[in-house]
């Protein structure tokens, strides 16, 4: 099964390199490349790499500056739930710090760190835009706004219930 | 053509061609403006921001290094403030720099030193963390120190640019910038081909060759082995370098008495084994050539380009010559004929090679170079590390009396002296395939037209009425060029030559350090180290391989003919594919390779 | 021929046909804030809600998304435009206070003062 | 031009078209013309006035008299008694009010919108960004037109000379000359490029500019396009905004499906389309060499400059770079004349300027000013003041690159030079609005960590520099700052500015020197005392139950590390070596029960 799906990606990702091998100059495109793979893998493996190298004629070192210049990129397999706290300056002044400080209790990991169970992964983000309900952190792209430690941990422990409940 | 333009340096004026940066039109008025990554071969960066100079109406400094001069324009370069920020901005960089000058081995050879001494660096006012890596110590040639990077970006360039390879890049950003091979693989698994560029141009200790020294000198006295040492040509022209000698002077006598003087009990010369290359290779050539053989035969003598070749050019193997290189056909030799001749057991002999080299050690211990169970070269050390040692061991090299090598190894006609410089081997080979093919001798064999240090050249001569077409490539990136000429054109060349170092072996990465206020690879030390050599060939009376007589001694006692199969065991190998597979970016610009 | 201004006033002409054929002349047009801030702040919910409603048979109405305004510790933000009526915007509208606009504002014409900007 | 008195504006909104007000527009043109006063009164045409009811609505400025209901009999009248005689048609009058005194349908909200002017967000709040036919109504790619039909590219490019518009994404180099450098350049191919990646923390203009009304953004660069010889423009958009990406998208579509991009252009021979290219998370990147890099796929690393991009940019053709606020400029300078946009503004700054307002504030948002409004009226009077009756202390502008400005500077204009003149910056438009409770120490320290973050590491000053003031302030807030101290960030962030390859770092020192310049007591009583006035900084203050707690049990709840202790209905106890200094006790308790020591 997982072959399979690993197969339609590699397909998938080959036809979107074939598109952009049509425009010109091509190998400007390797950063859309990388939110492809990122889009379709959680992150950018290093054989998938290997395989965006050898097709669009990039040499991997050029890669690999590109993948870990921009934060937006992960380079290790990602939690099922992607914690984004917001950092912004209004965020901030509305006491995300501490914010963040409960969610690494509570998760027992550092920014850019993945949870053991592979559930959630801690991540900062820079301004989500919704600095009206400031603190915000956002969950898979949903935004939470106005959050307190309390709220922050309700959160988190419905995610974990839901995944109790995808398992059963 | 520039026009000419009216500039003031520290108020005082100056008429100068429009068409510069400030930095050139400085240095030209003798005016050095500190600098440290800026380099003459390589894109302008303007990072390190040393180059830093003030131009009056403007409200921050600017990079020297790549600013252009206008009409009018008012320069600073040694204001107050601007020595200042110079001095706080090289103590940045040593506060993120490990504080070990004195056990470092770049000491006394290194451009941040230098930097720091000319700035006044006194006290230190903003330390704090710095940057901790793991030293890769993974490459059997080259070794990787994150922790004395700067981060000037000259060893990216180098590898990128001149040399295409691309296995360093910077990655991550900002303060935990690092430079590194990608997925920050071992330096000994990457695409690296230990061509050793990036220490020629790390200012520091960043990028160092793996050290044999202390090994060296540990085996060296060791009574039970016989240690027989050879050198390549390029040692002799640049060693002086590493003594305070301008570019150019031949150190070969010195070199051969302080071998001696060192503990080595037979001293060869790489540039007989080079004769003996010649002999293989234009025999290979010629075999090749008549009968229908795959064309064209590229040249297999550069370690670097070895790797170079099995990476990135999988699909033209069968275009290498099969010929080990000189000094594993001299170790081949040493372990098997030598041995044979003085009565030894060949593995109580210790095979060392000096060589302006560090892919030669990645070389040395290719296992396809096996013979017998045996390495024929077992430790290979740097013109840089001879020097040391010679320096470490007391041996008083510039007043050293003289001495010539031994024989049966030691002997070599001019036509080994050049292999050296780039175009020296294909010189060298169309000397003797001439005389092999015609049975005439080539009488003009000083073969303008593939000297220099111009990055492809071409020649044609004629053979009998054939007309033979070569190529000659130094520098990895300029092979490349050349190559992907050939891909696309397979019978425009039938014999090309390719170095991997610019200006070939004399340019090699282990040669000594650029002097103080030196350009490290500068053309015109290249030059005159060629040049070294180029008057070693005139003036020998020997300057055709084939005549050398120790060569055709050695094929009639023990090789018998070239490409026989005593030659195809000692001194022929084969090459494969390797991984990872390298990759040669596309030409268009936009991808910001 | 035809320049370039006389094609887009055409284009104009037509586009406001197509507005105007989607209800526009109304006797009421709701705008629902739709821009990042907006939704984090739950506007697709309060869309949703008034997506029913005209589902459900509430007539002459003319629904449509808008950008942000702006005004952001408001959010989301209801505009409620009456013929013949000064506008009217909600904030902090959430899908119970939208039911409600709905049933007071919109079915019955009331102006919930307190919860408008 | 000089002459004018009187400007009309007539509502070309959808139901007013419909009441015929072009018929009504021709009625008034020949009116004016009959009385001889046309060159006295400008007619504009805007978008929906939100006074449907009573279309089609016209106003008369100054004055700002509405007239509803509005038909071609009456216009004789109106040019008569009002124009000419300066006495209002009562009849007519539907209300006349300063309220109404926008352009567009903010009523009810005048405290927010009241000194607001909404140029470059016009549209945005108004109309449905998805879908075309709602900016077509409101004369969206008539500028395009109007740039196709009647005006040379040189035209082009001297209207927005004339406008005197400057560059929005912070730096303010003048946006024609700009304009003109790159048309001048000769060269086979050439770039028009849209700089979205806005990075400062907490700004969000561009995002809600996109999301609000996308398709004003393309029409000026198809416009900039046509001015300066390209054929190609690139979005160059965050990552992060995927509904603004989704917008751009479609409305990029649909541009091409009318006709407005790609070849041809509305039966010209100009042809032009757009792409999107994305970022991915390097605040760097809106540097424009660095952006540059970033979209011909490499690390987006700043290169020194020159040569400039209008010469050698994007694939090395001569590229023109403006931020979405610009772009957003353009459509109106062309509709409006950059005359108009012009009268608008201070002598050096022209048109308005978008802010997002946030932080302490009671309203916080996206504001639009006419240049030359004054902090204070942003943060009293649009901002309403702060909240809690905590007194005000500081405006910070210009995010990571800009400074904080005290009291005393509130009533600085808003214009390019006199923010800087005060030690800030105009910057790219995030405003934060900063209260007694906050430490600017802290601050600083929060700027200056995240240009360290972001800082790409190519130039010494700022990858290494920074990171020494970091260090220096994070002692400093965590009491153990050194006599010294200050100095020597003074000392670094001077060299920085002065030194730095972009202009990332050389702004990167500004919220400290300018913290450092308002607020140096704040810096001394951190050092020398180890006391934080605004008790923010955690390592210099401890908290503790006072008398007045009643054992509620609310802030032993929400502790998140369990350093409270108590029984219900007794009094609390914090537990220092547990305590993280959090705040949130403090901030949960209704019986004021907590102190900050």
């Amino acid at each position: 099964m997982t072959q399979i799906v690993n197969e339609d990606k590699k397909n998938e990702l080959y036809a979107f390199m074939d598109e952009v091998s049509q425009e010109r100059r091509s190998n400007s495109y390797l950063i859309a490349v990388l939110h492809k793979v990122q889009q379709l893998y959680g992150y950018l493996p290093q054989e998938v790499m290997d395989q965006v190298a050898e097709k669009m004629e990039i040499p991997t070192s050029h890669i690999w500056g590109v993948a870990t210049f921009y934060h937006y990129f992960n380079l290790k397999p990602i939690g099922k739930n992607i914690v984004s706290v917001c950092m912004g300056t209004a965020c901030y002044v509305k006491g995300a710090d501490k914010m963040l400080l409960t969610l690494k209790k509570e998760l027992g990991i550092e920014i850019g760190e993945t949870t053991e169970d592979k559930l959630f992964t801690l991540q900062e983000a820079r301004c989500l835009g919704a600095c009206g309900i400031a603190p915000v952190m956002m969950i898979n792209g949903k935004i939470y706004g106005e959050l307190d430690s309390k709220k922050t941990v309700d959160i988190i422990n419905q995610y974990r219930k839901a995944a109790q409940t995808d398992i059963e | 053509m520039a026009e000419e333009i009216t500039i003031s340096i520290n108020t005082k004026e100056y008429k100068v061609a429009s068409d510069q940066t400030i930095m050139q039109a400085a240095d030209k008025l003798g005016f050095h403006i500190p600098r440290l990554c800026y380099h003459p071969k390589l894109s302008i960066e303007g990072a390190c921001r040393v180059c830093i100079v003030q131009v009056e109406g403007m409200q921050n400094y600017v990079a020297s290094c790549s600013y252009p001069i206008s009409d009018g324009m008012k320069i600073h370069t040694n204001t107050q403030d601007l020595r200042r920020a110079r001095r706080d901005i090289i103590e940045l960089i040593l506060d993120n720099h490990p504080l070990d000058c004195h056990t470092c081995e770049r000491d006394a050879n290194c451009e941040l030193q230098r930097l720091a001494a000319s700035m006044g660096i006194h006290a230190r006012h903003f330390e704090g963390e710095k940057k901790h890596y793991e030293k890769d110590l993974s490459s059997d040639a080259v070794i990787r120190d994150p922790d004395k990077c700067i981060l000037c970006g000259r060893c990216v360039r180098m590898c990128s640019e001149i040399q295409q390879v691309h296995n360093l890049t910077q990655a991550y950003r900002g303060f935990s910038t690092v430079v590194m091979p990608a997925y920050n693989m071992p330096m000994g698994e990457s695409v690296c081909t230990a061509c050793g560029q990036c220490i020629n141009v790390c200012p520091t200790a960043a990028f160092l060759e793996k050290n044999y020294t202390q090994d060296l000198f540990e085996k060296l006295n060791d009574p039970d082995t016989v240690k027989v040492v050879q050198f390549a040509p390029s040692v002799r022209a640049a060693i002086g370098e590493a003594f305070g000698l301008a570019p150019g002077r031949n150190m070969e006598g010195e070199l051969v008495a302080s071998f001696r003087k060192l503990g080595f009990d037979y001293v060869f010369d790489t540039q007989f084994a080079a004769d003996l290359t010649i002999m293989e290779e234009a025999s290979e050539f010629l075999e090749r050539f008549q009968n229908n053989g795959k064309l064209p035969m590229i040249t297999s003598c550069s370690s670097a380009w070895m790797k170079c070749m099995e990476q990135f050019y999988p699909d033209l193997i069968d275009n290498i010559s099969t010929c080990k290189s000189p000094m594993s056909m001299q170790g081949a030799i040493t372990k098997s004929y030598f041995a044979k001749k003085i009565g030894v057991d060949p593995k109580k002999i210790l095979s060392v090679a000096v060589m302006c080299c560090t892919a030669k050690k990645y070389e040395a211990s290719r296992p396809e170079l096996i013979v017998d169970g045996m390495r024929g070269v077992d430790i290979v050390v740097t013109t840089r590390e001879i020097a040391w040692m010679i320096k470490s061991a007391g041996i008083d090299f510039l007043n050293i009396e003289h001495e010539e090598a031994d024989h049966p190894l030691g002997m070599s006609s001019g036509a080994g002296a050049i292999f050296g410089a780039t175009g020296g081997v294909m010189e060298a080979a169309i000397r003797t395939a001439y005389e092999l093919y015609t049975g005439q001798t080539l009488v003009d064999i000083e073969i303008e037209d593939i000297r220099g240090l111009q990055g492809v050249k071409e020649g044609r001569l004629e053979i009998d009425g054939q007309e033979i077409r070569v190529a000659v490539a130094h520098g990895l990136g300029n092979a490349n060029n050349l190559l992907e000429t050939v891909r696309k054109d397979p019978t425009r060349y039938h014999f090309i030559e390719i170095m991997g170092c610019p200006g070939g072996c004399v340019g090699g990465g282990g040669q000594p350090y650029a002097q103080v206020n030196a350009i490290p690879l500068d053309d015109v030390a290249l030059k005159k180290r060629a040049e070294a050599l180029y008057d070693l060939d005139r003036s020998k009376t020997i300057r055709r391989s084939h005549e050398n007589p120790d060569i055709q001694k050695l094929y009639k006692e023990f090789l018998q003919r070239p490409l026989s199969a005593v030659s195809h065991k000692y001194l022929h190998t084969h090459y494969k594919a390797k991984m990872p597979v390298g990759i040669v970016p596309k030409t268009e610009r936009g991808s910001g390779v | 021929m035809v320049t370039p201004l006389e094609i887009i006033r055409k284009k104009r002409a037509e586009a406001v046909n197509r507005i105007v054929s989607k209800g526009y002349l109304s006797t009421i047009r709701v705008y629902v804030g739709m821009a990042t801030c907006e939704i984090a702040a739950g506007s697709k919910e309060v869309m949703e809600v008034f997506r029913q409603a005209i589902a459900n048979g509430l007539t002459d109405v003319y629904l449509s998304q808008k950008g942000c305004a702006g005004r952001c510790n408001l959010e989301p933000t209801v505009e409620v435009i009456e013929e013949g009526k000064i506008p009217v915007k909600y904030g902090r509208v959430t899908p119970e206070k939208a039911r409600e606009i709905v049933e007071r504002h919109l079915k019955k014409g009331e102006v919930i003062t307190e919860w408008a900007i | 031009m000089e002459d004018v008195q009187y400007k009309m504006m007539l509502c070309d909104g959808v139901s007013c078209i419909h009441n015929q007000s072009k018929e009504l527009q021709s009625a008034i043109e020949s009116e004016l013309d009959k009385s001889g006063i046309r060159d006295a009164v400008s007619i504009h045409l805007s978008g929906c006035l939100g006074m449907c009811n009573k279309g089609p609505i016209l106003i008369v400025n100054p004055g700002y008299t509405i007239y509803g209901g509005v038909g071609s009999e009456d216009v004789p009248e109106i040019v008569q008694s009002h124009l000419v005689e300066g006495k209002p048609v009562a009849r007519l009058v539907i209300e006349e009010d300063h309220l109404y005194n926008r352009f567009f349908r903010i009523f009810g909200d005048v405290d927010f919108f009241g000194k607001q002017m909404r140029i470059t967000l016009r549209n945005c709040g108004v109309i449905d960004p998805e879908n075309i036919d709602d900016y077509l109504s409101v004369r969206g790619y008539e500028a395009l037109a109007k740039v196709l039909c009647d005006m040379t590219p040189e035209q082009v490019v001297a209207e927005v000379k004339k406008s005197g518009l400057r560059g929005r994404g912070g730096a303010g180099f003048p946006t024609g000359l700009k304009w003109g450098f790159t048309a001048a350049q000769k060269a086979d191919e050439k770039y028009v490029i849209c700089n979205a990646d806005e990075g400062d923390p907490g700004a969000f203009m561009d995002r809600s500019a996109i999301e609000g009304d996308p398709h004003t953004v393309i029409e000026g660069i198809i416009i900039g396009g046509y001015a300066v010889g390209a054929t190609k423009g690139i979005v160059y958009i965050r990552a992060e905004y995927p509904l603004a990406i989704k917008r751009l998208e479609k409305a990029i579509e649909d541009a091409r499906e009318h006709g407005f991009l790609g070849k041809d252009i509305l039966g010209t021979d100009f042809s032009f389309d757009v792409e999107i290219r994305l970022g991915a998370g390097a605040f760097v990147c809106g540097e424009e060499t660095a952006l540059i890099h970033s979209i011909e796929g490499a690390r987006g690393m700043p290169r020194p400059r020159p040569p400039y991009p209008s010469v050698s940019g994007l694939f090395g053709k001569p590229t023109l770079i403006n931020n979405v606020e610009t772009w957003a400029n353009i459509p109106v300078i062309i509709l409006d004349g950059g005359e108009w946009l012009s009268s608008i503004g201070t002598e050096t700054s022209k048109g308005t300027k978008v802010f997002a307002l946030a932080g302490k504030v009671h309203n916080t948002g996206l504001v639009e000013v006419p240049m030359g409004t004054t902090l204070r009226e942003i943060v009293y009077d649009i901002g309403g003041g702060i909240p809690n009756g905590k007194k005000f202390k500081a405006v910070q502008t210009g995010g990571p690159s800009g400074g904080c400005l005290p009291e005393e500077y509130l009533d600085t204009q808003i214009d390019y030079e006199s923010l800087a003149k005060a030690g800030s910056i105009m910057g790219s438009g995030g405003m934060i609005v900063i209260d007694e409770e906050s430490c600017m120490v802290s601050l600083a320290r929060f700027f200056i960590e995240f240009t360290q973050d972001e800082s790409c590491g190519k130039c010494t000053p700022c990858r290494e520099g920074t990171k020494r003031m970091l260090e220096i302030l994070t002692r400093i807030v965590e009491g153990k700052g050194k006599a010294g101290d200050i100095e020597k960030l003074e000392r670094l962030g001077s060299m920085i500015k002065k030194s730095s390859l972009c202009g990332l770092g050389q702004s990167a020192p500004n919220p400290v020197l300018s913290t450092i310049k308002n607020f140096r007591e704040e810096y001394e009583e951190h050092i020398e005392q180890k006391k934080c006035r605004a008790g923010q900084c955690v390592a210099l203050l401890s908290y503790v139950v006072n008398d007045e707690c009643v054992g509620c049990g609310a802030c032993k709840r929400i502790c998140p590390t369990g350093a409270i202790e108590g029984t219900r209905k007794e009094k609390h106890l914090i537990l220092d070596e547990k305590c993280i200094r959090c705040g949130q006790c403090y901030d949960v308790c209704k019986f004021e029960a907590i102190n900050k020591v």
